[in-house]
């Protein structure tokens, strides 16, 4: 998470202001990732690119450069001296056994930790590529059985299967019509980066079985010892999966969803498939257009001062800012977001101290900020601002802040509890020097008969 | 301490009977004693009221910050009362290496140095 | 989602009939019985409206379905490739899909003991599961049927990823100051300042009783050194009220040295006195 | 009267008297000179650094009171130590070694030298060394005479037990106590002598001062109501002991509780109570002899005992009370640790994990003293022979401190200046009486007693030479002196040294032989004690420095190291570093929590290591070359203080086998082999050796040929030596994975297929 400088976001409110009416001009909606538009495709040579014309067009129309590569050759490289050289990477090798050496599960792994964001097409086939599936926490079915559905009765094969669509989410964009899929589900695993982006219908399963009588295979599958069933609305077709460093990587259950016979595809008399705008919605989550939000700058001051302190005093009031923008794809630049309600930080030295709302101030668009009262226990403390929700980027921000206690100067003084001490010390001080007069100024005489008296 | 014991002879000193030994005490005391010592005595009695009261108050009421002023109660008492033990005549044996004016002067120091910490400790 | 998979479930009915006769079920029926094979329910299934009040098994209970896949037309048994119970909870989404044993013939028997629930039994929460059984086939049109709503104990909710817990919002925590100490009422200070007077007056009766006489306070030799001891008294409770150590410690030294004078001569001359007292 | 050899008779007594002060100067300046140089040697050998691990963090402090002025130090919370905890190190140090340097390094720049701060750090302790003889010059002046004095200067100057600990560079808090020590204990001697507040004001701000410089302090608070209490049960009280004690008590006390460290400690706690009750019984046997002067009956007089006597035991059983009410705490644990050696051990593992709380090894009384100690008892008893009031207080003394002494080795440095005390007034009378010219008139019965009076004397003479027949004897002696209670022995010699003494005035020795012998024994004695005193040892590995400026070029600035606590100070100094621990062991839980992450297995300590921010772990490994203060062998200490803390989690004998033996070989137990500590020591050692069988020098014992493998840290720097090792924290996996299973993808391990999962989990 990179924090920006205040000033940056606020040049950008004023760019955007210039470039508002220009795009309205143009009026093509046209779009931008927030973190670059080289793409390198890795496409076997096995499969036509021209069966993908619309969906590689449309790329290129959002503004893509668009590398293909097969992944047999050994240029372009996808690091070259530690250094990623695509902003996204499409892996379109499903069946694809062997590949060139710089592209092994690690390396795209480690792609991913330098923010390279990837989209890999799964088929039936045991492949490297399903293998690193298991590291994202998909659980696939065995190599060769395919998704199939009975349901609903249709002319096409049980393997091609029109999906209902997701409603209520806000990352595929609403009432597509259903979508065509064939290809492997997967079942996912609890790991909460997983973004389904497509559910297998309720009915449907996987089964390598063509006629009937497979049914008792499904049944033994099913049993303690068995290989597994991967059925029902539980499965995914489509996930995404955000790592903790904000790359994102999407799995597709099957490539032939985006080929141009899927896109034109009905599903019913005169209805279009959902496929291709469905296929920009994935890619334009996977490649960083939507959800990517980020923390510009962060300040943190006592109460009516401007300034951070250096170390903040136990009970100090101390007032937390954050200035958060998302990136807005069809102009290409962040804008100030204030839509976040569910925000909070943290005060924590060790545990969490503090757990408090961090509320978007109304009327400042992207400030959120909360007031609290720095606890009486002094120590290194952290303002934590750790905010994670699916689908849209993670925002962490850490900033180190000790509290001590007060100066010795600091405390109250002269409190009234401790009025006769003051007295008393100040009478003592002043009757000694009473005393000191007397007794300097006083004279030596003996009493008459004492001496005899005292000298026993 | 020995003035506790001294002062309320004091006021003792009309009403009681004639054979009460602290009375008897009392007289030799006030026979046998030069006015300076009295003067001495008279500083110490003052003190050890000023400390009790602070005590008191210490203990009844609050006890937030109160060694110093203790501290400074007694300790000027003991300095006093050490002042008293050498200028007393009786004592010259005893401190053939202090003059009653050396006796003054270190009382003096003695009790600066103590208020600069008893101030020092007011915070 | 439930909602479009019905849509296209008319939208194959409207299709049936066009080929391939379509499967129905016979004489579907449901018995509970407890652990000591008792048994607690047993009805048949209509597949028009589910069973009311909803099946509700307790934790060693025993859930019996029977029933026989038959083709609507001729009535024969059929074995097909998909029976698949599904377990459904609306509130939490979870689902859990278990295939049914069907014999060549068509005659179908499942049995949930919820001693060993199988697998596929999803977590449960209080209200009940949707229990629909789905037919499809290669052959035959499919087929789902709304069974029954079931009953089962709750079950622990679903181990977690640890990084779970950030993707929710979580408990707020307030922390708690310590009371700061409380100071008693001024007027008892107060008092207590006043009392200190009271030492003044004992300390200046018995002083007045002594009747020290001071003949030589202001001789030249005396005054100075007790003003310069008065000074410095002064100086410590100014340290008090407002100088830092520094100050204090650098005015100490100096006036230290006029103090040290004055007082040499003071009791220089206090000794004389004493002396010449002493040899008369 | 004959003389054994003649004296120029034509010196007027003023010549002589001046020649011989001016002697004494030069011999002092001479003494201080070698008490310094004695002590250069670390910087001449080796360059001007500091060493040890306290100095640094002293050092450390002292920087900060010389840039940023005294306030800023007196407030200063340093929140890289015990990260996160932070320390107020204002509140939780003796300032007064650091206020010490800081005062010079200012007057020397008010006085345009501009010294680094560094330097005046290095050599403060040597500077100090010469006052402290210096100091023990003047106490030993007081015990006997001048010549006595020197003898015990020239001894405390050059006494290993206190070269140790004051050689250039230890920059350490003992380093100025000692002087004060002494110098406190000469003015309390002084004040009581002449019974002036001038001089106990003196030992009260002299006290002050030792208050600020170091905790031993407890030992003077101790001592001199001991001393007073002594005094008048001997029915020695006197108005000087009343003046001298006032004073000191009231203007001390009070300016302890100046130190924000001690607070109001001295009017809370036990260990400072003796000093309370001796100061009230003083007030009330005061009084009770002020009303004696006045008054004569008997009867009355008793009466006014019983009061009295009334008075200390209500004040007894208030004490008692408010203890139990909690108003007084109670003993510390440092405190009874002195009394049960075995204490510490039990319950406060931390104190007894540091080597310098162990009890001292017999052998080191000898190291450190050499020779004085023979003499010690000696000078004991000397001192019983003329028991005047001083006397009874090095006496005390004595034995206090070698009782201390054997308890604790730190503790070497109290006894050190009372037995150079004794021995230089042993060792003076000894030459006294062998350089006395006068020889005793030639009488039969005189002959005889001289006799009697050589023998008597044995113990102090032929222990000074302590050669021949009569050394074995004599060194037994002394030895069963030294041991436990000197006192006792001694007491019974000193009698018989008392009446030999009484019986006849012309005591002496007869002609030049025996003289120029016993002299010329005592001289080797001298030359013997010297050389053994010249040598320092010395050792700095070369590791430490290379691996801590590694840490400082490598690590991000506020990377929190976590090491085990005896290196905190040296990271924070060296590397500055953000450290866990530290050598202040004020928090056990802390401590506790680093013990706990290195002995238990990686999954339990990773969530540690990340919920304190830890980035770099260090270890000490010495089984490459042998260094055997590493940590696996503090390692069971780890393990007791965390079990201290986590009963159940954390079990000293789970790291020993079946048999009780502590191994790491193949041997070892399943917890020894999956604890942080074990895995970080013998990580990759095995290759090392190439196949052969790889040996740990220290354990000497065979370390597995498969060593250990780390999932959650990856090794960042080894030391030349392997001395230090320092491990990186991996971060979490960003798949979400556990790094084992990533670690295992990285290494390209398949992992094997799965099923869906099952969700349903029933409620049991």
């Amino acid at each position: 998470m990179t924090i920006f400088h205040r000033q940056r976001s606020q040049g950008m409110r004023f760019l955007r202001g210039l470039l508002l009416p220009l795009v309205a001009l143009a009026g093509f909606a046209f779009a931008r990732s927030s973190t670059g538009d080289s793409v390198l495709v890795l496409l076997d040579p096995s499969l036509d690119r021209d069966n993908f014309s619309i969906f590689f067009g449309d790329l290129e129309k959002q503004g893509y450069k668009l590398t293909f590569r097969s992944p047999k050759e050994a240029e372009p490289q996808i690091i070259k001296d530690d250094v990623a050289q695509f902003a996204h990477v499409i892996v379109f090798a499903p069946d694809t056994k062997s590949y060139a050496a710089d592209i092994t599960p690690q390396s795209l792994v480690s792609l991913l930790n330098k923010n390279t964001n990837l989209l890999l097409a799964l088929s039936t086939k045991q492949t490297p590529i399903t293998s690193l599936a298991a590291e994202f926490s998909l659980i696939l079915p065995p190599p060769g059985t395919p998704l199939i559905s009975h349901f609903p009765e249709r002319d096409t094969p049980a393997t091609i299967i029109p999906v209902e669509p997701p409603r209520a989410q806000s990352l595929v964009s609403s009432n597509l019509a259903p979508i065509w899929f064939s290809g492997v589900p997967q079942a996912l695993g609890n790991n909460p980066m997983l973004v389904p982006f497509l559910k297998a219908p309720p009915q449907s399963f996987a089964s390598d079985g063509d006629s009937d009588s497979g049914s008792d295979a499904l049944v033994e599958a099913a049993e303690k010892g068995g290989e597994g069933l991967w059925a029902g609305s539980q499965l995914s077709l489509v996930t995404g999966f955000q790592t903790l460093k904000n790359a994102r990587a999407t799995w597709v259950g099957g490539i032939d969803m985006f080929t141009d016979e899927f896109f034109n595809k009905e599903v019913s008399k005169g209805k279009q498939s959902g496929n291709r705008q469905f296929a920009r919605d994935v890619t334009a989550w996977t490649f960083q257009e939507s959800n990517v939000l980020r923390i510009d700058t962060v300040e943190h001051h006592r109460v009516n001062e401007t300034l951070p302190r250096e170390t903040y005093t136990i009970n100090d009031r101390v007032t937390y800012t954050a200035y958060i923008s998302k990136f807005n794809p069809e102009l290409d630049l962040w804008e100030p977001y204030s839509n976040i309600k569910d925000m909070q930080l943290e005060f924590t030295m060790l545990d969490p101290h503090i757990r408090t709302a961090l509320p978007p101030v109304p009327g400042e668009p992207g400030k959120y900020s909360v007031t609290f009262r720095v606890p009486d226990r002094h120590g290194v403390f952290k303002f934590v601002v750790d905010y994670k929700r699916k689908g849209s980027t993670y925002l962490e921000s850490t900033t180190v802040v000790p509290v001590v206690p007060p100066r010795h100067d600091e405390y109250p003084r002269f409190l009234s509890a401790a009025w006769p001490y003051y007295a008393g010390a100040i009478s003592t001080s002043a009757a000694f020097v009473i005393f000191v007069a007397l007794w300097l100024g006083g004279d030596e005489r003996e009493p008459k008969k004492g001496k005899g008296a005292k000298a026993e | 301490m020995p003035a506790t014991k001294t002062a309320p002879p004091a006021k003792q000193t009309v009403s009681h009977a004639q054979s009460h030994p602290l009375l008897s005490l009392w007289n030799a005391y006030y026979e046998s004693t030069s006015t300076r010592l009295k003067t001495i005595d008279a500083f110490l009695v003052f003190l050890v009221l000023s400390g009790v009261i602070q005590f008191l108050y210490c203990i009844l009421v609050s006890n937030f910050p109160f060694n110093a002023f203790l501290a400074g109660c007694v300790g000027q008492f003991v300095l006093a009362a050490s002042l008293r033990a050498q200028v007393n005549p009786a004592n010259r044996s005893e401190f053939k290496e202090v003059s009653p004016e050396r006796a003054f002067a270190d009382f003096a120091l003695g009790s600066i140095v103590l208020h600069f910490f008893v101030y020092n400790f007011l915070g | 989602m439930a909602v479009g998979v019905f849509s296209w479930f008319l939208l194959a009915l409207v299709v049936v009939g066009t080929h391939a006769a379509t499967l129905t079920l016979q004489s579907p029926r449901i018995t509970i019985s407890s652990s000591d094979a008792s048994q607690l329910r047993s009805e048949p299934l209509s597949l028009a409206h589910k069973p009311s009040p909803p099946l509700s098994l307790g934790p060693s209970d025993v859930l019996k379905l029977t029933f026989q896949v038959v083709d609507k037309d001729d009535g024969k048994g059929v074995q097909p490739h998909q029976t698949f119970l599904r377990f459904f909870d609306e509130k939490t989404g979870e689902e859990g899909i278990q295939p049914v044993k069907v014999t060549p013939g068509g005659k179908a028997k499942f049995e949930l003991n919820m001693a060993r629930p199988p697998s596929s039994l999803p977590p449960s929460a209080t209200d009940p599961l949707k229990v629909s059984l789905y037919i499809g086939s290669f052959v035959h049109p499919p087929v789902q049927y709304e069974l029954f709503d079931l009953v089962v104990p709750p079950s622990q909710p679903p181990a977690q990823h640890p990084e779970e817990v950030h993707f929710h919002v979580r408990p707020e925590i307030q922390h708690t100051f310590r009371p700061d100490q409380k100071l008693p009422p001024k007027v008892i200070s107060a008092f207590f300042t006043l009392l200190l007077a009271a030492p003044w007056v004992v300390l200046l009766g018995l002083w007045a009783h002594v009747r020290p006489q001071v003949p030589y306070l202001f001789s030249p030799s005396i005054l100075p050194f007790v003003a310069s001891l008065a000074v410095f008294e002064a100086l410590l409770v100014q340290y008090w009220v407002a100088l830092r150590l520094g100050q204090v410690l650098f005015y100490a030294a100096i006036l230290a040295i006029p103090t040290a004078l004055t007082g040499q001569r003071a009791l220089a001359a206090l000794g004389e006195r004493r002396l010449g007292k002493s040899s008369k | 009267m004959p003389l054994a050899y003649s004296l120029p008779s034509n010196l007027s007594p003023a010549t002589v008297t001046n020649t011989s002060s001016l002697l004494r100067i030069i011999a002092l300046s001479l003494i201080s000179g070698a008490a310094i140089a004695s002590r250069l040697f670390a910087v001449i050998n080796f360059e001007s650094i500091i060493h040890e691990f306290d100095p640094w963090f002293n050092y450390r402090a002292t920087r900060v009171l010389a840039e940023k002025g005294f306030y800023e130090f007196w407030n200063w919370f340093d929140p890289t130590a015990w990260y996160p905890l932070g320390r107020v190190v204002g509140g939780t140090i003796y300032p007064g070694l650091m206020a010490t340097s800081g005062v010079i390094y200012n007057v020397l720049h008010a006085l345009h030298l501009p010294v680094d701060i560094r330097n005046i750090c290095v050599l403060l302790a040597p500077g100090f060394s010469a006052l402290t003889a210096w100091s023990t010059y003047m106490f030993t002046k007081e015990m006997k005479d001048e010549s006595a004095g020197l003898l015990a200067a020239a001894f405390i100057g050059i006494a290993p037990g206190y070269i140790s600990r004051s050689v250039a560079g230890s920059y350490d808090n003992e380093a100025i106590a000692i002087f004060l020590l002494m110098f406190t204990f000469y003015c309390w001697i002084k004040a009581l002598k002449t019974g002036s507040a001038f001089f106990g004001t003196l030992t009260a701000l002299f006290y002050f001062y030792m208050v600020a410089a170091w905790g031993g302090y407890a030992f003077i608070t101790n001592m001199i109501p001991l001393h007073a209490l002594a005094l008048v049960l001997m029915g020695r009280f006197s108005s000087r002991l009343y003046v001298a004690y006032s004073s000191w008590y009231a203007i001390g006390t009070l300016a302890s509780m100046q130190v924000p460290f001690v607070g109001f400690q001295p009017v809370r706690t036990s260990e400072h109570m003796a000093a309370l009750g001796v100061f009230g019984l003083l007030q009330i046997v005061a009084f009770a002899e002020l009303v004696r002067a006045h008054v004569s009956s008997k009867q009355f007089q008793s009466i006014l005992y019983g009061s009295v006597i009334a008075i200390a035991v209500l004040g007894a059983l208030a004490f008692g009370g408010l203890t139990y009410k909690g108003w007084i705490a109670p003993w510390t644990g440092r405190f009874y640790s002195l009394w049960d050696t075995g204490y510490a051990k039990k319950y406060i593992p931390i104190i007894a994990s540091v080597s310098e709380h162990q009890p001292t090894a017999w052998p080191s009384f000898f190291m450190d003293l050499q020779f004085l100690i023979f003499l010690f008892p000696a000078g004991v008893v000397l001192c019983f022979r003329e028991l005047r009031d001083e006397h009874v207080f090095v006496i005390i003394y004595a034995v206090v401190a070698s009782y201390f002494a054997g308890v604790m080795v730190r503790l070497m440095l109290t006894l050190t200046p009372v037995v150079c005390v004794a021995a230089a007034v042993a060792f003076s009378s000894l030459l006294d009486t062998y350089l006395d010219p006068a020889e005793p008139a030639v009488s039969e019965a005189a002959a005889l007693s001289a006799e009697a009076d050589i023998a008597a004397d044995s113990p102090a003479s032929t222990s000074a030479a302590g050669t021949g027949a009569a050394a074995s004897g004599t060194s037994k002696k002394a030895k069963k002196a030294a041991s436990a209670d000197s006192s006792s022995s001694g007491f019974g010699s000193g009698l018989a040294a008392a009446f030999s003494n009484k019986s006849d005035k012309s005591r002496g020795i007869f002609g030049l032989d025996t003289r120029s012998l016993v002299i010329a024994n005592a001289l080797g004695m001298l030359l013997f004690f010297v050389l053994h005193c010249t040598y320092v040892t010395q050792h700095i590995i070369d590791d430490f420095r290379e691996a801590y400026y590694w840490l400082r070029q490598n690590t991000p600035k506020d990377a929190v190291v976590m090491s085990w606590w005896d290196y905190g100070y040296q990271i924070a100094g060296m590397a500055d570093r953000p450290t866990l621990v530290d050598n202040n062991t004020w928090n056990n839980t802390h401590i506790a929590t680093v013990g706990k992450a290195m002995s238990s297995s990686e999954e339990v300590a990773y969530p540690i290591l990340r919920k304190h921010d830890v980035d770099y772990v260090l270890v000490i490994f010495g089984g490459l070359i042998g260094y055997s203060g590493d940590d696996i062998n503090k390692f069971l200490w780890m393990v007791r203080i965390a079990q201290g803390v986590w009963p159940d989690e954390i079990q000293e004998p789970n790291y020993f086998t079946q048999k009780g033996e502590y191994r790491i070989d193949d041997a070892a137990p399943p917890a020894m082999k999956n604890s942080l500590m074990y895995k970080m020591s013998y990580y990759r050692f095995a290759d090392l050796f190439g196949g052969n069988q790889a040996i740990d020098r220290v354990r000497g014992q065979q370390v597995p040929k498969t060593g250990p493998t780390l999932d959650h840290l990856e090794e960042a720097f080894t030391s030349e030596n392997w001395i230090v090792r320092i491990y990186q924290v991996k971060k979490e996996d960003p798949l979400g994975r556990d790094l084992k299973s990533a670690n295992a993808f990285e290494q390209g391990k398949k992992r094997k297929k799965s099923k869906p999962l099952v969700r349903r989990k029933a409620v049991v």
